[in-house]
């Protein structure tokens, strides 16, 4: 069905225009001035200068996987984000935690984490499915590389960006 | 017909009557008209304790008219009003009665399944992240359904024993356990190896093995299977793969005569694990763990993946086309008497049926298979190693298999046969041949999964498709015809056996016209006496008896026995 | 096996297990109150020998073993005390009287757990434990010394007295 | 007749009527075959002898004997449920295995009077036709067990016992099988499990009830020690005479077992309904201790539900209906049940004002806790959650929420379970909850709700940011 939108009926002072063009005006003389006088300045000069700091705590990111306070690694390899990502971008091959490992009781880690960039669309499903909160999108924006491979995160690479967060659900404390 | 119909009883299961046989268990009776009980400990193959209590529903009989009182009048379709009982009743274990009323839907039934479902999750690890079980777990399934979604209990979970090593093959973890006794019934009364067994008691029993001793049988994977949580699991599919992502193909299991049922786990063409199909005919709900576990072999190295050509003293990697032309002019100018083909009895009957092709087409001289005959495990493993023997004995005509395997032999080392093409066998592993005893044929082709010593010894190796890759249909030791399905696509450049024998008989002049196998089974099914008639539907999921060999499956017999004394369920 | 059964043991075994002409299984728990009189209480050997004795999987022997808080697994004290716990008992000051033994005793309950419900005084001589109800509500607090039953126990000098 | 005179300090209150308990106590008396055959020992068994087996469970019928046990199931009925087609042995066990708390009479008879037991279990075997018959006795009871032995090879010395029973061609053959300490072996398709070797999980009912298939699911019949002896005592009157006794419906004498805050805590033998919970108390027990004020009585066992002092029933239908209070409720079956507790096995624990019911409750809560045979998951998880929530009530670290949570884990288990277990551990918590809340949640404090009460996840919470 058709939506019939209602033209706005102008009253005469709004069909000559002139009020809103010199509105307009105003405000490009005001931009003017202050670029001229030196108080605005409008180009940033990327990448010497970023603007990282001004990233809201919500920003999506690259994703990466953290370590916890006693620097053990969150994942348990459960699949649920390669199973969630939606462009396939995640591949991980989980294995068994030795049992001389200080944390053979948690039993399954992932062998490889492989997060593929090009493909990756920032969505944070992967971080919203998580149930270890092993998995987060950081504020690294400038994913580049020069070849495929190379825009491959693999695990080493995706432990280097998300680093340690502490705090939250930790499961696997010593009473465990 | 008339007697069968006074056997039947009438009964109400969420307000609509039905009719069921007498002594229908009443969750058997719900699953028929549709509705599902869940339950945690009943298994039909299995006795029922009634423990997990997940079963429970409302249950109601006529009223008996008290004394001095009418009897109540039947409604319009002559069924008497229930009086529902106050307490609710389980599922499992009960037989329907005549008028009896089932409600599994209601507040007291929703009531007792969100108790139960907190009660089992109170005391449970919750660790689905790690447990393998997640996606096929009944208590994922059930908290979804009937649970609460919250937790009450604000207590120390009871601790007990994690990844304990119970056996070669299967790991425990009692936190996860919800004691239904599944596997300790199935120890007990099907496997007789009753190792497992609960310690303690109340909320801190735990299933065991006793201290020294370990469940080892060759049925102990299927108590993975029947586990309904992540308490027991396979150390062979531990922490391989999430189940959702696995793709399933129903087919047959190709390591001896009883082709037990399965499902074949696949993700990209890689094999994870095989899970028995429940078949009554053929392997009840199990499979003995020497055939579930074999199959690491299909995507191992030493997998044949191009044609190959004796090049000197070494092999070359070659074209199909190449290696096909090659051997049909090598078989070319042979007589048929120069020429033997060794077939094989893993193949498919369309295989099999192509084989008698060939022969037919070369004239050869001989045409046998290697028979693979030892003892019988008195459970579901045949004597017969070879998954149809049954079909190459009636499309190859073959009274006694393997019988000329000794005279190809002799008539090797005699020079009478010059040619001699191994279709899908090793011989000299599998059959009683050396690689001398080929020194003096002009020409040898293999086609095999595998690299091997005939293959090593072979002017043509072709690389075959194995049994996981293929469709066809195969013949039971009891003679029943059943389905094989294709699960993966084989590596590289394997095809299928009835595409390289097609391909032979193509380029030595033979026909053409078979496209694909289910022109085949066309072919096989209007022109092998047995087969006339039958038709792919036909065959379904669960196979059909072709023909009777008067062969049994000795632990379908031990099950007829326990059904027949109202044991189980069946 | 390296467990040694004496034969006039073995002999009290064999005639017990008589008493069950249909099922020798039934005569696991004869079997066992035999092994544990003997030996004081039930090791693995006890129960491979029970298991091999009764034609049974060992499996099935110690199922019935952790089962019952009768049976024990380790070596109690020469005394074994059974203080009982549950409500009559309790309101009598079967909890004063636990204190009191363990006290007199010099054993160390700190370290009691389900799975370990037994603690040995330092010498060895007494060992100590919570029944529940030992039947005998009306006389409490109660407990058992080995076989022997005392009831409404006051004098714990007097009781462990009776024990050199 | 000699007069029975009994052992000074231990004689019978007045209104007792001795019948089982006759020999209990008595000067001059001990557990010998001799002793026993000199005052009509025997002469019962010599009787039934004579007797068609029918005929004596017609007798057992008419006197109305309703099990001792705890659920008071007539055991003339019960004995009825043999299949009458039956082909299989058939098994009597005595079910010696007292273990609910506040009951201690079987001590008594089989210490004291062990003849009077195997007489009753002789002649009850030949009714029900057991050639083979077991007393199931606790572990607890290492004597009795020894005194039962000696009994039955002196029985059996006397021909009472084996081979051709005086002369009747009946076989009979007596047991004696220890438990272990387990409370559930008092239930009996757990008992009976643990007679064949195994764990003793009770069995579902239908299709395992023991008349029809029992021990090696052949036919099988359980009684308390109490209900056997009052066979021997119907067929000596007779069963019209002996139902004359108690009032009808629950007929004959019981004995109750008293425990608790009493001055005279004991066991007295009464006619079943002549005695009322006051005067059980009050008279027999001599009341209360100085200074106290009665607060509770669980009037049953342990598992029975708790009856509040002050508490008001309404007995009786239609005319006969009138309000009474706890204290004038007679000691049957009928009335306890239309009380909404029962009669049970006959132990009743008295608790006066210096009791904190949550410690009561908690006390109660740890032997269920204990006792759950962990067969099916209603009561295996629910009891030790009980537990552990009172376990928090008593130390103070619960909410006023806990006690309502407390609630319905009870209620989710009652009536779920595969044996009466279930029931056993619900219904103290649910009669207290129902009868003291206000105490018990007055033992709580709201701030709890908002604590972390595990220690996992309290290590947990320690390192959140």
């Amino acid at each position: 069905m058709a939506i019939v939108v209602k033209r706005p009926k102008l009253k005469w002072w709004e069909h000559l225009y002139l009020p809103a063009i010199v509105g307009g005006m105003r405000v490009t003389l005001g931009h003017l001035i202050k670029t001229l006088s030196g108080k605005k300045k409008v180009t940033m000069q990327y990448p010497e200068e970023k603007w990282d700091e001004n990233l809201p705590e919500h920003y999506r990111g690259a994703p990466a996987l953290v370590t916890d306070e006693q620097d053990r690694e969150r994942c348990v390899a459960c699949q649920l984000c390669e199973f969630i990502c939606p462009p396939r971008a995640i591949t991980i091959k989980p294995e068994e935690i030795p049992s001389d490992d200080k944390w053979a009781k948690v039993e399954k880690r992932p062998k490889a984490f492989d997060i593929d960039m090009i493909r990756c669309i920032y969505c944070g499903l992967c971080e919203e499915v998580c149930p270890e909160q092993a998995i987060f999108l950081r504020k690294d924006y400038a994913i580049t590389g020069t070849s495929r491979e190379e825009m491959v995160h693999d695990k080493e690479r995706l432990y280097e960006i998300g680093g340690k967060r502490v705090g939250l659900v930790n499961k696997w404390n010593g009473l465990k | 017909m008339s007697e069968e119909k006074s056997d039947l009883i009438d009964v109400q299961i969420d307000g609509e009557w039905h009719k069921f046989p007498k002594g229908t268990r009443m969750i058997e009776a719900c699953k028929e008209a549709g509705v599902e009980v869940p339950h945690y400990c009943y298994h039909p193959k299995l006795t029922s304790p009634g423990n997990c209590r997940m079963c429970l529903v409302e249950m109601g009989m006529p009223p008996r008219p008290r004394p001095g009182d009418d009897p109540a009048e039947p409604d319009e379709d002559g069924h008497l009003p229930i009086g529902w009982m106050p307490r609710p009743v389980i599922a499992c274990a009960n037989t329907i009665a005549p008028n009896m009323g089932i409600r599994t839907t209601g507040p007291l039934t929703e009531e007792c399944r969100r108790g139960v479902m907190e009660f089992l999750l109170a005391n449970h690890p919750l660790d689905c992240p790690i447990c393998d079980q997640a996606g096929e777990c009944s208590l994922q399934e059930f908290s979804v359904e009937h649970g609460k979604g919250e937790s009450r209990f604000r207590e120390q979970k009871v601790k007990k024993p994690k990844n304990v090593d119970i056996g070669p093959r299967i790991r425990l973890d009692d936190e996860r356990c919800i004691m239904c006794s599944r596997c300790i019934r199935f120890t007990d009364e099907i496997a007789d190896d009753p190792v497992l067994g609960f310690t303690d008691r109340g909320s801190h029993t735990t299933l065991a093995v006793h201290p020294g001793h370990e469940l080892a049988n060759n049925y102990s994977l299927n108590t993975v299977d029947i586990c309904p949580v992540g308490a027991l699991t396979s150390n062979d599919f531990r922490f391989q793969m999430r189940v959702w992502f696995m793709k399933e193909v129903n087919t047959i299991d190709p390591n001896c005569g009883t082709g037990c049922n399965i499902v074949v786990h696949s993700r990209q063409d890689e094999i994870y694990r095989i899970t028995p199909r429940e078949n009554n005919d053929v392997n009840s709900a199990w499979i003995p763990d020497s055939h579930r576990l074999n199959y690491h072999w299909i995507n191992s190295e030493l997998r044949l993946t191009d044609p190959l050509i004796k090049d000197g003293k070494s092999h070359r990697q070659t074209s199909w086309e190449d290696a096909i032309e090659l051997s049909a002019s090598k078989l070319s100018g042979l007589k048929g008497s120069e020429i033997a083909i060794v077939a094989s009895a893993r193949m498919t009957n369309e295989e099999l049926f192509m084989v008698r092709r060939l022969a037919t087409h070369l004239d050869a001289g001989y045409v046998d298979i290697v028979p693979r005959m030892e003892k019988s495990d008195g459970y579901l493993i045949s004597a017969d190693r070879n998954p149809n023997t049954t079909g190459a004995k009636l499309i190859l005509g073959l009274e006694d298999p393997g019988s000329k395997l000794g005279k190809i032999k002799d008539a090797i080392i005699k020079d009478e046969v010059k040619a001699l093409l191994v279709l899908q066998e090793n011989l000299i592993d599998d059959a009683d041949f050396a690689a001398e005893d080929f020194s003096s044929l002009e020409f040898l082709l293999t086609s095999y999964p595998m690299a091997n010593p005939t293959a090593e010894a072979a002017d043509v190796v072709l690389p075959g498709a194995c049994w996981a890759e293929k469709s066809g249909t195969m013949l039971n030791v009891t003679g029943r015809l059943q389905r094989l399905n294709q699960a993966i696509d084989g590596p590289g450049q394997t095809m299928q056996s009835w595409e390289i024998i097609r391909d032979l008989i193509q380029n030595t002049g033979g026909g053409n016209g078979i496209y694909s196998t289910q022109d085949l089974f066309n072919l096989l099914t209007s022109e092998i006496p047995d087969f006339v008639g039958v038709t792919w539907d036909q065959i379904g999921d669960l196979g059909m008896q072709l023909v009777d060999t008067g062969e049994t499956i000795p632990l379908l017999e031990k099950e007829r026995q326990r059904i027949a004394k109202g044991l189980i369920v069946g | 096996m390296s467990i040694a059964i004496p034969a006039d043991l073995e002999k009290e075994i064999d005639k017990r297990i008589t008493h069950y002409p249909v099922s020798k299984r039934s005569a696991v728990l004869p079997v066992l109150h035999a092994l544990q009189h003997h030996f004081g209480f039930i090791d693995e050997d006890a129960v491979e020998w029970t298991a091999a004795k009764l034609e049974l999987e060992p499996i099935k022997v110690l199922e019935v073993v952790t089962f019952y808080p009768g049976f024990r697994q380790s070596a109690p004290g020469k005394y074994h005390i059974r203080v009982c716990r549950t409500l009559s008992c309790a309101m009598a000051g079967s909890y004063e009287l636990m204190e009191s033994i363990c006290e007199k005793a010099d054993i160390d309950r700190s370290g009691v757990t389900h799975h370990d419900p037994i603690a040995v005084s330092k010498d060895g001589k007494f060992s100590i434990e919570f029944a529940e109800c030992l039947a005998s509500c009306g006389t409490g607090p109660v407990c058992l010394v080995q076989d022997d039953f005392h009831e409404a126990v006051k004098d714990v000098d007097g009781l462990l007295a009776q024990y050199k | 007749m000699s007069k029975v005179i009994y052992t000074s300090g231990k004689e019978p209150h007045a209104r007792e009527s001795r019948v089982v308990f006759k020999n209990v106590d008595r000067e001059g008396w001990d557990p010998s075959i001799a002793r026993y055959m000199s005052e009509g020992g025997y002469d019962q068994l010599k009787k039934a002898m004579k007797m068609e087996p029918q005929a004596i469970t017609d007798e057992v019928k008419k006197g109305g004997l309703r099990g001792r046990g705890g659920a008071g199931f007539p055991a003339g009925v019960k004995w009825g449920f043999i299949p009458p087609n039956n082909e299989k042995p058939v098994y009597l066990i005595c079910n010696a295995d007292e273990s609910e708390p506040g009951t201690f009479k079987d001590r008594y008879i089989i210490h004291q009077d062990p003849h009077q037991l195997i007489e009753g279990m002789a002649i009850s075997s030949f009714a029900v036709g057991a050639k083979l018959a077991y007393i199931y006795i606790r572990e607890e009871f290492p004597e009795g067990a020894a005194i039962l032995e000696k009994a039955i090879s002196e029985a059996h010395e006397k021909g009472f016992l084996g081979k051709d029973v005086l002369g009747s061609g009946f076989d009979l053959e007596i047991y004696v099988h220890r438990g272990a300490g387990a409370y559930i072996c008092g239930e009996e398709t757990g008992l009976i499990e643990s007679l064949e070797g195994k764990r003793p999980y009770p069995r579902i009912k239908p299709p395992y009830f023991p008349a029809a298939m029992g021990l090696y699911l052949c036919p099988t019949i359980v009684n308390n020690v109490e209900t056997l002896c009052h066979v021997k005592h119907i067929l000596e009157v007779g069963g019209e005479e002996w139902a004359k006794t108690g009032t009808p419906n629950n007929t004959g004498t019981r004995i109750l077992c008293v425990s608790g805050d009493v001055v005279k805590p004991g066991y007295f033998e009464v006619q079943v309904g002549h005695v009322t919970m006051g005067e059980l108390i009050n008279d027999m027990c001599g009341g209360l201790k100085d200074g106290r004020k009665l607060k509770a009585v669980i009037p049953g066992g342990s598992s029975a539900k708790v009856l509040r002092a002050g508490e008001k029933f309404t007995v009786g239908r239609g005319d006969d209906a009138k309000e009474i209070d706890m204290l004038d409720i007679p000691m049957d079956f009928d009335t306890l049940a239309a009380c909404g507790s029962m009669a049970g096995s006959g132990g009743v624990i008295v608790i006066d004002d210096s009791r904190s019911i949550s410690w009561v409750l908690n006390n109660i809560n740890a032997f269920y806790a204990h006792e759950s045979c962990g067969q099916c998951t209603p009561c295996r998880e629910g009891s030790l959650w009980m537990k552990k929530i009172t376990d928090r009530v008593v130390a103070g670290k619960a909410s006023p929420a806990d006690i309502d949570t407390l609630d319905s884990v009870a209620r989710n288990i009652d009536g779920r379970t595969i044996c009466a277990f279930g029931e056993a551990c619900a219904w103290p918590t649910e009669s207290f909850i129902d009868k003291f809340r206000e105490e018990l949640v007055g033992d709580t404090d709201a701030s709890n709700s908002e604590k972390i009460l595990n220690p996992e996840s309290l290590a947990a919470a320690a390192n959140l940011s």
